[in-house]
């Protein structure tokens, strides 16, 4: 319906907005880096030059100061260039950001991965459990959800699971029965990434997506 | 010339004071780290020229040069910036600096400092006739 | 219309994205001129106190030329930041865009202003530039389009004028006959900057803005 479409579109909105801000903080990391970065690395080497070939006693501590300055110099782009990288690349508190600000109920995240992960992967993870968060509220009557994202050798897994014991019929998953967009639009993601998704309710709602790296 | 010099990096402080009284005709009188330690510095020691730094921890440059003017409005005041496209400098010139310096151009200050010990007024490295 | 309120939220989508991006940029502008600007100021300044009082002439060379690295060094700092403030404001090169990819008829832009407008003013004219632009497509069969961005001491003028000779009926542009939302919406975005806006027909579809200085 056009009013699902137009939910849809405010959502991948803020997805977009996330994504053009990483872009951008890459972008002025990268030239930061390069170029003040190598010109400071430059300095440091004449630095050490002019101290190395000083006699004057009364310079030496002088040069020393200045190589310490520029040393801090060097620090500090090299933590604003990782403190950016870090952010654009950070999943795990991309996660807790969204899990932060669910009140719903208490959220348990566990979530074990190197920096490597993909972009797409991770923009995947963040829109499934954003949509199975806002699932949770509008469909369980949950206690609690546990998330876990973990890394194995070959793929990266999602499981997100919610201890509700909902007494609504349950949908067929692989798109008939339920009208919602939710877990369809989860699932196109997942594919889209050559991965899968199941779906179980045992002891309460299950999505468990695993994606291969590639 | 007498300098009161007063920015919140002490190596700034040193490496300036070295670099002016290379000069004969200059002597940096009293450094002080603070906004807040203009006033009392130019109280007491009525410098020519006071060389100071817009932006500081506790009282900002502009802070510190109304305080100055209020009670000496003929005193003159060089900021010191980083950056010529310091937000403040404007502010800074309406509120009656003789003008700023980028630190990185430190070979004009001496200039500078002539110029506006003689009534000019300097804008980054430029020397303007006062109107 | 919900088909509308869509139409709106992906066009506002993409000023929103833009924006995020411009915030960032300038947040990190901020960050690196305060940060390393302020490393790289202090140690031109420790270079320059070592040559000032440098008595060994074998030295000299080597302490200019680390003056001249860091020298180098920070001008790319300044330039960058420059740039990224620029890119920023820069309204005449977000209308160029807008424009150049504007394929239905020629659009001359005439954009004479200084640096110094507001983001809100900016942000106003590139919206109303916009759907005037949609407009045109939409209802018109100009052949051509003049666009005049003008600073004037008190206030900031934008002129969109087409020389198409549409036939349908002017609808009542104070809000009560038209049921479009476009130029409700760019009224409603000048009279929040208190200013006025004006449209005539006579040659053509001409919309006037007038946006005082605050
Ligand atoms: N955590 C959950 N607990 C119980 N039922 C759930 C849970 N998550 C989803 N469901 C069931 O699965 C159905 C399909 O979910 P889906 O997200 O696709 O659609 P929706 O939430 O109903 O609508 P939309 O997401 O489009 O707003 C829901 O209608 C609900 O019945
Ligand atoms: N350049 C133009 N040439 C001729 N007619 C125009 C032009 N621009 C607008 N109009 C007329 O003004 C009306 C109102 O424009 P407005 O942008 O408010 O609504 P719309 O374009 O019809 O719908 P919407 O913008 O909400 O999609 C239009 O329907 C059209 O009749
Ligand atoms: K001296
Ligand atoms: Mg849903
Ligand atoms: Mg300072
Ligand atoms: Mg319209």
């Amino acid at each position: 319906t056009l009013q699902e479409a137009n939910r849809q579109i405010l959502e991948n909105q803020n997805d977009q907005i996330y994504i053009a801000t990483l872009r951008e903080r890459n972008r002025i990391a990268r030239e930061i880096h390069d170029n003040v970065g190598h010109m400071l690395s430059r300095s440091i080497l004449q630095t050490g030059a002019l101290l190395a070939i000083c006699r004057d006693e009364a310079l030496t501590p002088h040069l020393s100061a200045l190589k310490d300055t520029l040393n801090l110099a060097m620090d500090n782009i090299r933590n604003s260039v990782h403190d950016l990288r870090d952010e654009s690349i950070d999943l795990k508190s991309a996660l807790q950001d969204i899990t932060d600000s669910f009140t719903f109920c208490p959220v348990l995240l566990q979530c074990n991965i190197s920096r490597h992960i993909s972009k797409n992967v991770k923009y995947c993870f963040l829109a499934v459990t954003k949509e199975a968060l806002n699932n949770i509220m509008k469909h369980s009557n949950a206690t609690k959800v546990l998330i876990t994202v973990r890394e194995h050798p070959a793929f990266y897994q999602l499981l997100i699971e919610d201890n509700g014991n909902s007494a609504k019929p349950f949908p067929d998953f692989h798109g008939i029965s339920s009208d919602g967009m939710g877990i369809p639009n989860m699932r196109d993601r997942v594919e889209a990434l050559h991965g899968i998704l199941h779906i179980s309710r045992e002891h309460g709602f299950r999505i468990f997506i695993s994606i291969p790296k590639s | 010339m007498n300098i009161v010099l007063i920015d919140d990096d002490q190596l700034v402080c040193m490496s300036l004071k070295m670099i002016l009284e290379a000069d004969d005709n200059i002597q940096v009188t009293a450094i002080g780290h603070d906004g807040n330690d203009a006033l009392p510095l130019y109280r007491q020691y009525r410098p020519d020229v006071v060389l100071m730094d817009i932006r500081m921890q506790h009282r900002s440059g502009t802070d510190a040069l109304s305080d100055i003017l209020a009670e000496f409005p003929d005193a003159r005041v060089l900021f010191l910036t980083t950056f010529v496209d310091d937000e403040y400098i404007t502010k800074a010139l309406q509120l009656g600096a003789k003008g700023y310096i980028v630190k990185q151009d430190y070979e004009t200050i001496i200039p500078a400092l002539n110029a506006v010990y003689s009534g000019q007024n300097v804008y980054g490295s430029e020397i303007i006739e006062k109107l």
